[in-house]
C-alpha cells in the first residue's frame, strides 16, 4: 500500500525537463516536493501564476500571492503573473504538459468524476473541467476505494462526470494502471500488494499481462 | 475625464434592486472590500453576481449573502460557507456553477464584443444541457455566450485618475476581464495617481475600460489560507 | 465650398469631453487639430495605442511608436500601449465613442464602401470593418463627389461594401449630411454652397427641410 | 528549459517549403527582422505568411516576396509594394485580406484553444461569403475559427531565457496573440536576460507560449512614415 506521499512521489516520476505542470489540491499538490533535481518542471497555478514556489517564511507572506487552492505561496526567478483568461488560455491550447488531479471516480474508458455528489452540497468544478478538456496529459492521483471500501476504478460513472476520455494514468494506494482502449491496464503493483487485491478492488475492465512489477523507491 | 468619484458610496450609485454585478477577485484575493461594504450598506437587493467565488461567511461577498442581498450567484467554486449552504438549501439562493475557464472566457467576450464562443471545458457533463454542441477538428466544443452585466466592480493595486489600472501579483486574477466587460465598471485601487504616473508599457487596464475610480481605504486583505514553510 | 481643414473643423465639433476617438487616415486625421481647448478628447489608434500625442520632435523620435497610418507619434499623460486584440476588444465592445473616417461611397441608408475598387489593386480594410461594424457612432469625411464629378452619396452603392447602416453623419466640402431612415437630411451648408449645388450633386434620397443654415467658422 | 538558440539560423530550424507563418508587426514596426534575414537566406520556399502587412518593397516580409518564397499572405492591409502587386497580378502569389480585428482575434482564439467565435466585422460584405451568420441581440455576426499555424515569429523588447517577453510602445501589437498561436514559437529579442530580472508583475507574453528564443542583431528599425512635429 501507499501513502499519500509515496502516490506522489511515484507520480513525480512522470515528470519531464521542461514541462509546465499544473496540480490539483490534496496528494496532487504533494508531487511538488518530489521533482527529481536533475530536471526543470515550471509549476502552474491556475488563478494566474507561472512559476510556482514554496510556501514563504512569516517575513514573505504577501496577501496578494495565493495560489488556486487559496494557499499563501512565493514566486521563483522567471515567474510570471497573468489573468485568468489567459490562464486558461495556456491550459485550453495545450501549452500546459501534465494535470494531475484527484478523483470520485474513473471509469475504464478514462472518463473522470470528481466534482459534484448529488444530494450533497456542491462546491463547484473551479478549473477542473477546463483542465480536464485541454490538458496534453492527465494523471489521476487516488485511493483505490473510497470510504465505504467500494472501487473508484469502474465500467460506468455513478457520479455526474467532468470529462471523457481524458484520463490516461492512474496512481492509487495500490497500484499504477495506464487507461487504454483496452481498458485499465495494470503496469505497477504497490510493495505487498497482490494482483488479487487489485482485481477484487477493481470494478471496471482490468487488463493483466505477463509479471507485474513492484513499484521500487 | 471626470472619472474620478469620492468613495465607495458614490461609486456604487445607480446599481439597483435586481441588477447584475461582476465581482473581481479569487477566494478573497484581489476583491473590491470597499465597493463590497457599500454594497452592504445601501441595502440594494436581489443581485445576481458573477464572481469566481463567494467568500467568506463574514467577509467577500459573504458579506452580502449574510444581508440576503443576493438572488443568484455565478461562479466556478463556491467552497466553504455555511449561510450559503443554508440559503442554497433553503432555496433563497440560486446558484449557476460554470468552469472557471468558461467564468474568465465569457467575461472577456463581453468586453471584447464577441457574443459567443466553442470550449472544449464541459463537453459531456450537464454544464453542456441544453447548449449548442460543434465538432472542429475531431474535437467537440460547446457554444458558450458573453455575460451581460450592468456593473463590473474591480479592485486594483495602483490607477491613475483617466482610469488606467495595474494589478499586484495574483490578485490580478479576474479583474481585467471583468473591468472589460461591465456596461458600467467601477475600480477601486490602493493608490490612486495622476496620468503619466503609470509607465505606459505595463498597463494592465487601459482607461477606456473604467468609468468610475477611487482610492479605497483600510485593506483587511484577509488571507484564507495561511500557508508559511 | 469647405476645405479639407474646415471639413475636419466642423467634424470637431462633434466631439464631448471624455470622448474616445479613432481618427481614419486622411482629412480624419486632421481632426485631431481643432480639438476644442475646453474639451478632453482621448484618440485611440488601433495598432495599439491610447491617448496618441502630435507628432514628435526630433529628439522624440521612436520608431517603436506609430499610429494606425504607420506615423511616427508621441505620447501624453495617461497614455497606454496594449496588443491588436485588446485594442479591437475596445472598439467591438462599444468603448470608442465616435470613429471618423473616409468613404469612396455612403449610400442613403447608412452604407459604406471605403476598401476595394474592382480592377484596382487591393490594398485591403485595414481596421476598417471592425470599425464600422461597432463604433457608436460613425461620421464620414470625404468630398462629395469623386474625380470624375460623379456623386459619392448614392442610393446603392456601385463599390463593395464595408459595413452595412452605420453611418450616421457626413461632412463633405458641401454639406453636412445627417443620415436617417428618411435619408441623408440635409442640415448644414458650406459658406457660399446652395441647396441646388448639393441636390444635383446627391445621388441619394436628399431629404431638405426648412431653412438650411450655413456653416459658421 | 533549453529554449535559448544562439542565432536566427538555429531558430528557424525545421521550416520547410509550404509552412505556415505568424509573422508579428503592424507596418515595419515590432517585425523579428533576423528571423526575417534568416528565411531569406535559408531559401525556404511557398509559404504561407500571417502578418498584418507585407513590409515594403527592399524591408520585412518584403525581401520575402522579392526572393518569391511566399504562396500566399494573410493579411488586412498590403499597402504600398510593387513587387507584391506584380506577383499578386500574374497569379504567383495567393492573398487573402481580411479585418484586422478578425485577424487578430483569430490569433489569440488560437493560442486560447477557441476554434472558432462570432464577430460583427465583415457582416454583410464579401468577406462574409461562406461564413455562417448569426444573430445575436438584434445585431448581424459571422463565425470565424482560429488560424492554425505551424511557427509564429515574434519579434520583443526584452526577454528572459525562460522566454517570457515584454514588447516595447507600439512594437507590441500582433506579437503576443501570435507568440500565444504557433504551434511552435520563436521570439527574437533585443535584449536577452536571466530568469528573474524581468518583474513578473509586468510581462506580456509568459514563458508558456515561447519554444525558442535568442537576442537579434543589427536592428534597423526602419521607420515608414517619419512625421517631425
Amino acid at each position: 500500500m501507499l501513502t499519500k506521499e509515496q502516490i506522489a512521489k511515484r507520480i513525480a516520476r512522470e515528470l519531464k525537463d521542461g514541462y509546465y505542470v499544473n496540480l490539483g489540491i490534496g496528494i496532487p499538490t504533494l508531487v511538488a516536493n518530489y521533482v527529481p533535481d536533475t530536471i526543470n518542471v515550471t509549476l502552474q497555478s491556475e488563478n494566474g501564476l507561472l512559476g510556482m514556489g514554496p510556501f514563504p517564511s512569516e517575513d514573505e507572506l504577501d496577501a496578494d500571492l495565493i495560489n488556486a487552492g487559496k494557499q499563501t505561496v512565493t514566486t521563483l526567478p522567471g515567474s510570471v503573473f497573468f489573468d485568468s483568461a489567459t490562464s486558461f488560455a495556456m491550459i485550453r491550447s495545450g501549452r500546459v504538459d501534465l494535470t494531475v488531479l484527484g478523483a470520485m471516480e474513473v471509469n475504464d474508458q478514462g472518463d473522470i468524476a470528481n466534482w459534484k455528489i448529488p444530494g450533497k452540497m456542491v462546491k463547484g468544478m473551479g478549473g477542473a473541467m477546463d483542465l480536464v478538456a485541454s490538458a496534453q496529459q492527465i494523471i489521476v492521483a487516488m485511493q483505490h476505494t473510497n470510504k465505504a471500501g467500494e472501487s473508484k476504478l469502474l465500467s460506468k460513472l455513478t457520479l455526474p462526470v467532468t470529462g471523457l476520455g481524458c484520463v490516461k494514468k492512474i496512481v492509487t494506494n495500490l497500484c499504477v494502471i495506464d487507461v487504454t482502449p483496452r481498458g485499465f491496464e495494470l503496469r505497477e503493483l504497490a510493495p505487498g500488494v497482490g494482483v488479487e487485491t487489485v482485481k477484487n478492488a477493481t470494478a471496471g475492465k482490468l487488463v493483466i499481462e505477463g509479471e507485474i512489477p513492484e513499484i521500487q523507491f | 475625464m471626470h472619472k474620478v468619484v469620492q468613495n465607495a458610496d458614490e461609486a456604487i450609485r445607480g446599481i439597483q434592486d435586481g441588477s447584475t454585478l461582476m465581482l473581481g477577485g479569487f477566494g478573497l484575493c484581489g476583491i473590491p472590500e470597499n465597493c463590497i461594504s457599500a454594497l452592504v450598506k445601501s441595502g440594494v437587493k436581489n443581485l445576481t453576481c458573477i464572481s469566481n467565488n463567494a467568500g467568506v461567511d463574514d467577509f467577500g461577498i459573504g458579506l452580502l449573502l449574510q444581508s440576503k442581498q443576493v438572488k443568484k450567484m455565478i461562479s466556478s467554486y463556491v467552497g466553504e460557507n455555511a449561510e450559503f449552504e443554508r440559503q442554497l438549501l433553503t432555496g433563497e439562493l440560486e446558484v449557476e456553477l460554470l468552469p472557471q475557464g468558461t467564468l474568465a472566457e465569457r467575461c472577456r467576450a463581453a468586453g471584447a464584443g464577441i457574443p459567443a464562443f466553442f470550449t472544449p471545458a464541459g463537453y459531456g457533463t450537464e454544464i453542456a444541457e441544453g447548449k449548442e454542441t460543434r465538432e472542429f477538428h475531431d474535437k467537440q466544443y460547446i457554444m458558450e455566450t458573453a455575460f451581460e452585466s450592468d456593473y463590473a466592480i474591480v479592485k486594483a493595486w495602483k490607477g491613475d485618475t483617466d482610469g488606467n489600472l495595474i494589478y499586484k501579483a495574483t490578485a490580478r486574477n479576474f479583474n481585467p476581464m471583468m473591468a472589460m466587460a461591465g456596461k458600467i465598471t467601477i475600480a477601486e485601487v490602493e493608490e490612486l495617481v495622476e496620468p503619466g504616473e503609470l509607465d505606459p508599457n505595463f498597463i494592465h487596464t487601459p482607461s477606456i475600460f473604467v468609468n468610475r475610480i477611487f482610492q479605497g481605504t483600510h485593506y483587511e486583505k484577509r488571507i484564507e489560507q495561511r500557508t508559511i514553510r
